[in-house]
């Protein structure tokens, strides 16, 4: 199937499409439904779908398992660390109101920043544990070419 | 009405999919059924107007829930339950008790849709009211998640976290530079001729080595 | 300013440390990290303890969202007690981690093993610390995932089938927490656990409510391994990495503990306990279990899995203090749960330590071990003699006042339970006793030498611990008192 | 040095030998000097306290108070400095004894057996100056514990199982019983200090008197009231210098006198008798003095014999507690000290038999005595001072153990005494008897066989001396047990 | 009779479905179809959750124009959090499930148990 031609070019233009969806899920979650964590699945997703059309191989060469995990670490740090911020802007933790003179702003980049985070480790998750059940069963010969 | 109907019949093909998932015995079956099931739920989540969850379900359920199972039973290369040898009596017991035991519980629940509820009354006004005009967000559910319930999510995300820290910790490397199995000692009686046996085969490849230079 | 945020920091220190931990390169960095993040939360507990054991409370609005909108952390002098349980717990197992974990743990893991560990440190600190049932329930998740990791990292097979029952008996507890948590809000329509206890008074009497408090019980008890749903605990705690036994061991089921004690007592009142068959309901099954987790204990061949009995029967005590329902009861609750950790941690740490030498807790493996290896067994045998309830050490004081809560009641038949189950600690811990002391060692044996030093140290702080806190019982009693008289339940009276 | 100092380092100083001794394993001499040092300055600093003490002078020391309200502290008052002074004299002169016994009889880790033997020593001070119920039932548990080591000493089967039947029995009446006594005591009273005239006194029940008594009286279980006897013959497995010591006179000791003490200050003389709380536990000590006394006689293994004898005799003690009258009561205290000279004499004889001549069963001792006269001479001494015949000690405290039975007019209880002083006869006098005067079973005399090492007669002598000695000045036990008894 | 039939099918339908899933997780030996069985009951409590969110006659907590009647967002945010947890235990589940096949060699509680047993 790595071989079908006709799969190969939907998925080639298919992946951008759905990355781009996912960037839109991603940052119009606050006015629709949606929002870090369904873009992160969606964009996972995408890679998914490019894996297995162009193998496991390819894809890791793309997003190298240690990069990956550096990722889903960082997502978290985001995250924590925008909680930390406003700890260190005196307010509570995640109170995004001191992120910025106008209390809306602030929570309009508190929430940003958070789905954001959330995006970025569910999507590095999600590959993680689909490149983990891929792989596995499969010792080093797999994905030729 | 029309809601009550869809709902009505959601909520039907979700019980035939729940028996028919208990009935199955060809695993890869009842993954696609649990697919289905997850698709059907997300649909009775968009008619009782939860749009978020319907979009993660179907994302979540539908998606990632079902393709791992896919997975891991392409891994585990089993399809056939085992027709279980014994009647599962006990389970059935502790199962009709837990439901009784729910089904008299809801006696005293408020009525579904009842707008007059005290989940509709106590806390969820300030948030329909207030939401836009404290964090700026239309979608309340975003509000509520990531602001005033934030840490929730961060709690989440923490979540998922370990199980990505898992996943790799228990299948994450190839078979090849998996840990090796130690044995359990107490039949180390068995073992040990094997390893000897190991030991010997290596100690000639040795020798070998040494008579070729 | 910062000062305000500590009780936080507690919770969020380690939740950061994890993923740095993840992306640190394999070797002893990770640990040292480790190290340093535990004994930073071992502080920030005992600050907090310091400023809350007589009486006053710490409220914390996380995000700056009042309660009930927003969630609160809210600690008094028990959240307190239990968050410094959990972290002194964490601060004397990771220094003996190090060895035990370089020898069970494969190098290319190590790193990824103590980010679970910390993530594990967080969920249990997190349901300690938080005010919100429906918090309470994520960081609940969080400790048990990475448990369920942690346990399934042990080195024999079975840990794999061990941690896969865990996560299903887990995961069903759960649930069962989540649908108790939704009939309550269906109810109340709020999460926070003092608005949740103001709303749940006039409707006390709801069928909903009983059904919810119903399920939220059993799903603790699933996480408790209270005596009937106990099955998970012995394999888990058998083929976990031995740090991991200790850690669990000494805090998983306590948490749990804590938990019942605020869903019953907070979220409800002890009028409720006692004006429902609640408290039998709670005495019968601490009885069952003390008699017959004991009893099971006895005929274990196993080292670690008689201990994990032990721990069930030890958490029936528990329970049965809290079905006694008074303040007295309780408060042996919460001193037995304190005591408890302290002594249980020590004797998975010594067990541990043999299984370091010999890398097998069978019993007929251990043969003869205590004169190769005299410190190990020495606490070993004091933390024994804690578990049975010899005076001079921590576990009489639990004990006694656990029995002076009985016959204060004139419920003789419990003190007599409870000396009962003394007892029969004393026939299984002797058993393994003269294991280790008079059976002729095995020839490998003979050859074992004593633990090493970063195993010994750890486990004899814990030692003196037990002995400290049985001659010395001022911070557990009076932080047991204060935490009572803050949940509001009376003295007993005819 | 103030007496509080004193006190703790009495009780405290063995502990500090014990470690000596562990750190000067490697060298006997070294280790067995530290011993008799502490020994002989652990009997100095107990004399010094008497003297204060006689002085009128009130010993306590708090440590901790580990429950509101109670403490673990010690507290010197007559009974216990009886019971102290007799422990430490007794302790110095075994140790001496234990010498040349271990080294004669090649023992395997003797460190051990010198430092665990020490720590037992400070334990059962503990036990004797314990301020109050817990601290004294801290104390006891520890000497359970530590003396199980000294029990199992040999590490054989028959030792382990020993061992077992030991600790099994004594923790399991300790915890099972009389911690639930003490505890209810607690909840009654609210308080565990020695008081007195008691501390139940119209506090409790009169109905439940007797059960909590009886809690108590089987609770202790080193007494060895029947049936909670079984665990001392099992503990004769144990080096002879163990048994001297320890079975006839530390553990045993510490047994009775926390009856006593729990008589005279937690239940007080006058609720008991009004109580009546001891009218049907009398007939368990005297059923236990007639029918160990008979058991005694059934053994042909001298320590076993020795072992059901002490049993008996520590259910005189008993039921002078039971009695609970001044006369009894100071019967009961005497018979500690005599009793304890006079049995030790005993198993030092015993043990020097055993080194000597390696024979453990009387059946083989027929003319033993020719061969070592000095031990068997001992052996007579202390056998007519337990038997309770003048010119020796024991006559006294039987003497006023009788009194107490006439004076309560169980006249029953009177003859039962006499009755087991002519078993003591029986089963005691056969023993010099046979050896000095009976034929070895080979009818041949002993030509090779001398007497122990010096060191074991020496021991010997001084402890049937002492035996005569308190018949003629049975002070200070005597006003010692005066006071104890309450006085006037 | 009726009325609380209409304002209860949907609380006693949802609690059939989880007691299915419930019982499939307890009563059956295969260890994937366990999985199965808990994902359904975890489905179901979140349908659970949010009919009590319900509001008829309401729209989704989105603010819109014209709109007044949002049903409760409250349940939808703990539901998304819960499905978060469901989906990574199911991860966790799978992964122990693929290492005791290895181990194993089968996924069939019962035959896991004898080999335990055998040794």
């Amino acid at each position: 199937m790595k071989h079908n031609l006709i799969l190969r070019f939907i998925v080639k233009y298919l992946f951008p499409v759905i990355a781009l969806f996912a960037l839109y899920v991603q940052f119009h979650g606050d006015y629709g439904p949606g929002g870090g964590f369904q873009a992160g699945i969606i964009l996972s997703v995408a890679f998914i779908f490019y894996s297995l059309v162009f193998g496991l191989k390819t894809t890791e060469q793309v997003l190298p398992p240690g990069v990956l995990r550096i990722v889903m670490c960082t997502g978290v740090l985001i995250y924590a660390g925008t909680g930390v911020t406003t700890m260190l802007m005196g307010g509570n933790f995640l109170d995004y109101n001191l992120l910025s003179q106008n209390p809306i702003e602030g929570q309009h980049l508190g929430i940003l920043m958070i789905e954001l985070g959330v995006g970025i480790t569910v999507s590095s998750v999600m590959l993680i544990i689909f490149f983990a059940f891929a792989g596995r069963g499969r010792p080093e010969e797999a994905d030729h070419d | 009405m029309i809601d009550t109907l869809i709902d009505v019949t959601l909520l039907a093909f979700l019980a035939i999919t729940a028996i028919a998932i208990i009935k199955m015995r060809n695993l890869f079956v009842v993954i696609m059924l649990f697919g289905i099931f997850s698709l059907h739920s997300a649909g009775l989540f968009v008619v009782m107007d939860a749009a978020d969850v319907a979009f993660t379900e179907a994302a979540v359920g539908a998606g990632i829930s079902t393709v791992l199972m896919l997975a891991t039973l392409a891994l585990t290369k089993n399809h056939k339950e085992k027709i279980p040898t014994h009647h599962a009596r006990i389970p059935l017991l502790v199962v009709l008790i837990t439901g009784a035991a729910l089904v008299y519980g809801t006696y005293d629940i408020p009525d579904f849709g009842d707008p007059h509820s005290p989940a509709q009354q106590h806390v969820k006004p300030r948030y329909i009211e207030r939401s836009v005009e404290e964090t700026g967000t239309p979608n309340i559910v975003t509000a509520v998640l990531a602001s005033y319930r934030g840490y929730d999510t961060l709690g989440e995300l923490t979540v998922i976290f370990t199980a990505g820290i898992g996943v790799l910790l228990l299948i994450g490397g190839r078979i090849a530079d998996r840990p090796l199995p130690t044995f359990r000692p107490n039949f180390s009686s068995k073992l040990r001729p094997i390893l000897k046996d190991k030991f010997r085969h290596k100690f000639r490849t040795k020798l070998r080595r040494k008579d070729k230079e | 300013m910062i000062e305000q945020n500590f009780s936080l920091l507690l919770v969020v220190i380690p939740l950061i440390a994890a993923p740095v931990v993840a992306m640190l390169p394999n070797g002893r960095l990770p640990w040292l990290l480790v190290l340093v993040v535990t004994w930073l939360c071992l502080a920030l507990a005992s600050w907090q303890l310091s400023v809350v054991s007589d009486g006053d409370i710490i409220s914390y609005e996380l995000g700056g969202w009042a309660p009930p909108w927003g969630i609160e952390y809210r600690i008094d002098a028990m959240n307190a007690f239990v968050a410094l349980m959990v972290s002194g717990i964490a601060a004397i197992t990771v220094p003996y981690a190090l060895r035990s974990v370089e020898k069970e743990i494969p190098r290319q893991q190590i790193s990824l093993f103590y980010s679970a560990f910390l993530l594990c440190l967080v969920g249990l600190l997190g349901v300690a610390q938080t005010g919100d049932v429906f918090n309470l329930f994520v960081f609940l998740e969080i400790s048990s995932l990475s448990s369920y990791i942690l346990i399934a990292m042990g080195r024999e097979r079975r840990a794999l089938t061990a941690a896969y029952q865990y996560l299903v008996m887990g995961t069903i507890g759960a649930t069962f927490l989540l649908i108790g948590i939704g009939l309550l809000y269906a109810e109340t329509g709020t999460l926070n656990m003092l608005d949740l206890h103001q709303r749940l008074e006039p409707i006390i009497d709801h069928r909903t409510v009983h059904t919810g408090f119903a399920f939220i019980i059993v799903g603790i008890a699933l996480k408790l391994a209270l005596f009937p749903l106990h099955l998970w605990v012995p394999n888990a705690y058998k083929y976990a990495p031995s740090a991991i036994s200790v850690f669990l061991a000494a805090t998983a089921t306590k948490v749990a503990v804590y938990i019942m004690l605020r869903m019953v007592f907070t979220v409800f009142s002890s009028d409720f306990v006692r004006t429902t068959p609640t408290h039998l309901i709670f005495l019968m099954l601490g009885i069952f279990g003390v008699v017959f987790a004991s009893i099971i204990a006895i005929f274990q061949t196993d080292a670690k899995r008689l201990l994990a009995y032990s721990s069930v029967a030890q958490v029936s005590y528990m329970v049965l203090g809290m079905g006694l329902a008074s303040a007295l009861g309780v408060t042996a609750t919460l001193i037995h749960m304190f005591n408890h950790a302290l002594m249980k941690g020590a004797l998975f740490m010594a067990i541990g330590a043999m299984v370091y030498r010999v890398g097998i807790s069978r019993l007929e493996e251990l043969n003869g071990l205590g004169r190769q290896m005299p410190w190990t067994f020495a606490a070993f045998f004091i933390a024994g003699l804690s578990l049975i309830g010899v005076p001079g050490t921590a576990g009489f004081i639990s004990k006694w006042y656990l029995v002076l809560a009985a016959l204060e009641q004139q419920s003789w038949f419990i003190a007599l339970v409870i000396i009962l189950g003394s007892l029969l600690s004393v026939v299984y811990l002797w058993k393994v006793v003269e294991v280790l002391w008079f059976y002729p060692a095995t020839e490998s044996g003979l050859s074992v030498k004593e633990a090493p030093v970063s195993l010994l140290v750890p486990m004899w702080a814990l030692i003196f611990a037990n002995i400290y806190f049985g001659i010395n019982t001022e911070l557990t009693v009076n932080v047991a008192d204060t935490a009572v008289k803050l949940l509001g339940i009376p003295p007993y009276h005819e | 040095m103030s007496d509080q100092q004193l006190l703790l380092l009495a009780v405290f100083l063995p502990f500090a030998g014990a470690i000596g001794m562990l750190l000067c394993g490697r060298w006997p001499n070294l280790r067995e000097s530290i011993t008799l040092l502490t020994a002989a300055a652990v009997c100095s600093i107990v004399f010094t306290l008497y003297n204060h003490l006689s002085d009128g002078a009130q010993i306590a020391v708090n440590i901790a108070e580990p429950l509101p309200g109670l403490v673990i502290g010690f507290d010197v008052e007559p009974l216990g400095m009886l019971f102290a002074l007799v422990a430490s004299v007794l302790w110095l002169i075994t140790s001496i004894y234990s010498i040349g016994y271990m080294r004669e009889h090649h023992e395997q880790n003797q460190t051990r057996f010198y430092a665990m033997f020490a720590i037992a020593i400070g334990c059962t001070l503990g036990v004797a100056f314990a301020g109050n119920l817990l601290s004294l039932f801290l104390w006891y548990e520890i000497l359970t514990i530590a003396t199980y080591p000294l029990v199992a000493h040999a590490g054989t089967d028959e030792a382990r199982r020993g061992a077992r039947t030991y600790i099994g029995i004594l923790l399991g009446t300790s915890i099972g019983l009389q911690l639930l006594a003490i505890l209810i005591t607690y909840t009654v009273t609210g308080t565990l200090d020695f008081r007195e005239g008691g501390i139940l006194a119209g506090k409790l029940d009169p109905a439940w008197a007797g059960l909590l008594f009886a809690l108590f009286i089987f609770g202790i279980g080193k007494a060895a009231v029947m049936p909670f006897h079984r665990w001392l013959p099992a503990a004769m497995v144990a080096p002879t210098p163990v048994s001297a010591l320890l079975h006839a006179v530390a553990v045993v000791k510490a047994g009775v006198f926390t009856v006593l003490k729990v008589t005279i200050y937690i239940f007080g003389t006058d609720f008991i008798t009004r109580s009546g709380a001891s009218d049907w536990l009398i007939w368990f000590a005297g059923g236990t003095i007639l029918l160990a006394s008979i058991i005694a006689m059934t053994q042909d293994n001298l320590k076993l014999r020795l072992a059901y004898s002490t049993i008996s005799q520590l259910s005189y003690i008993v039921l002078g507690a039971l009695l609970a009258t001044h006369t009894s009561l100071l019967g009961g205290a005497l018979h500690i000290s005599m009793h304890a000279f006079a049995k030790i004499t005993l198993f030092f004889a015993a043990g020097a038999i055993l080194v000597a001549a390696n024979k453990s069963n009387i059946s083989e001792m027929g003319g033993l005595g020719r061969a070592m006269p000095i031990t068997f001479t001992a052996f007579l001494v202390a056998s007519l001072s337990i038997i309770g015949l003048p010119p020796f000690g024991g006559m006294w405290s039987k003497w006023y153990l009788g009194m107490g039975a006439v004076e309560t007019g169980q006249f029953l209880l009177l003859t039962v005494l006499l009755v087991s002083s002519l078993l003591n006869i029986v089963y005691l006098l056969p023993v010099p008897v046979r050896g000095f005067f009976g034929q070895s079973s080979d009818g041949k005399t002993y030509t090779q066989i001398k007497e122990a090492p010096v060191s074991c007669l020496f021991a010997m002598m001084l402890t049937s001396l002492a035996c005569l000695l308190l018949f003629f000045y049975p002070d200070p036990f005597y006003a010692l047990a005066f006071d104890a008894a309450g006085g006037s | 009779m009726i009325d609380i039939i209409i304002s209860h099918y949907n609380y006693w339908v949802v609690i059939m479905l989880m007691m299915a899933g419930f019982y499939t997780v307890i009563s059956r030996g295969n260890l994937i179809k366990k999985i199965t069985g808990i994902n359904i009951f975890q489905t179901s409590v979140f349908l659970m959750y949010i009919s009590i969110g319900y509001v008829s006659e309401g729209t989704p907590p989105i603010i819109a124009e014209g709109f007044t009647k949002y049903s409760n967002p409250l349940p939808h945010v703990m539901i998304l959090t819960a499905i978060v947890v469901g989906v990574s235990t199911t991860a966790l589940g799978l992964a122990l499930v693929v290492r005791i096949k290895e181990a194993y060699g089968t996924i069939e509680e019962d035959e896991i148990h004898d080999q335990d047993m055998s040794l």
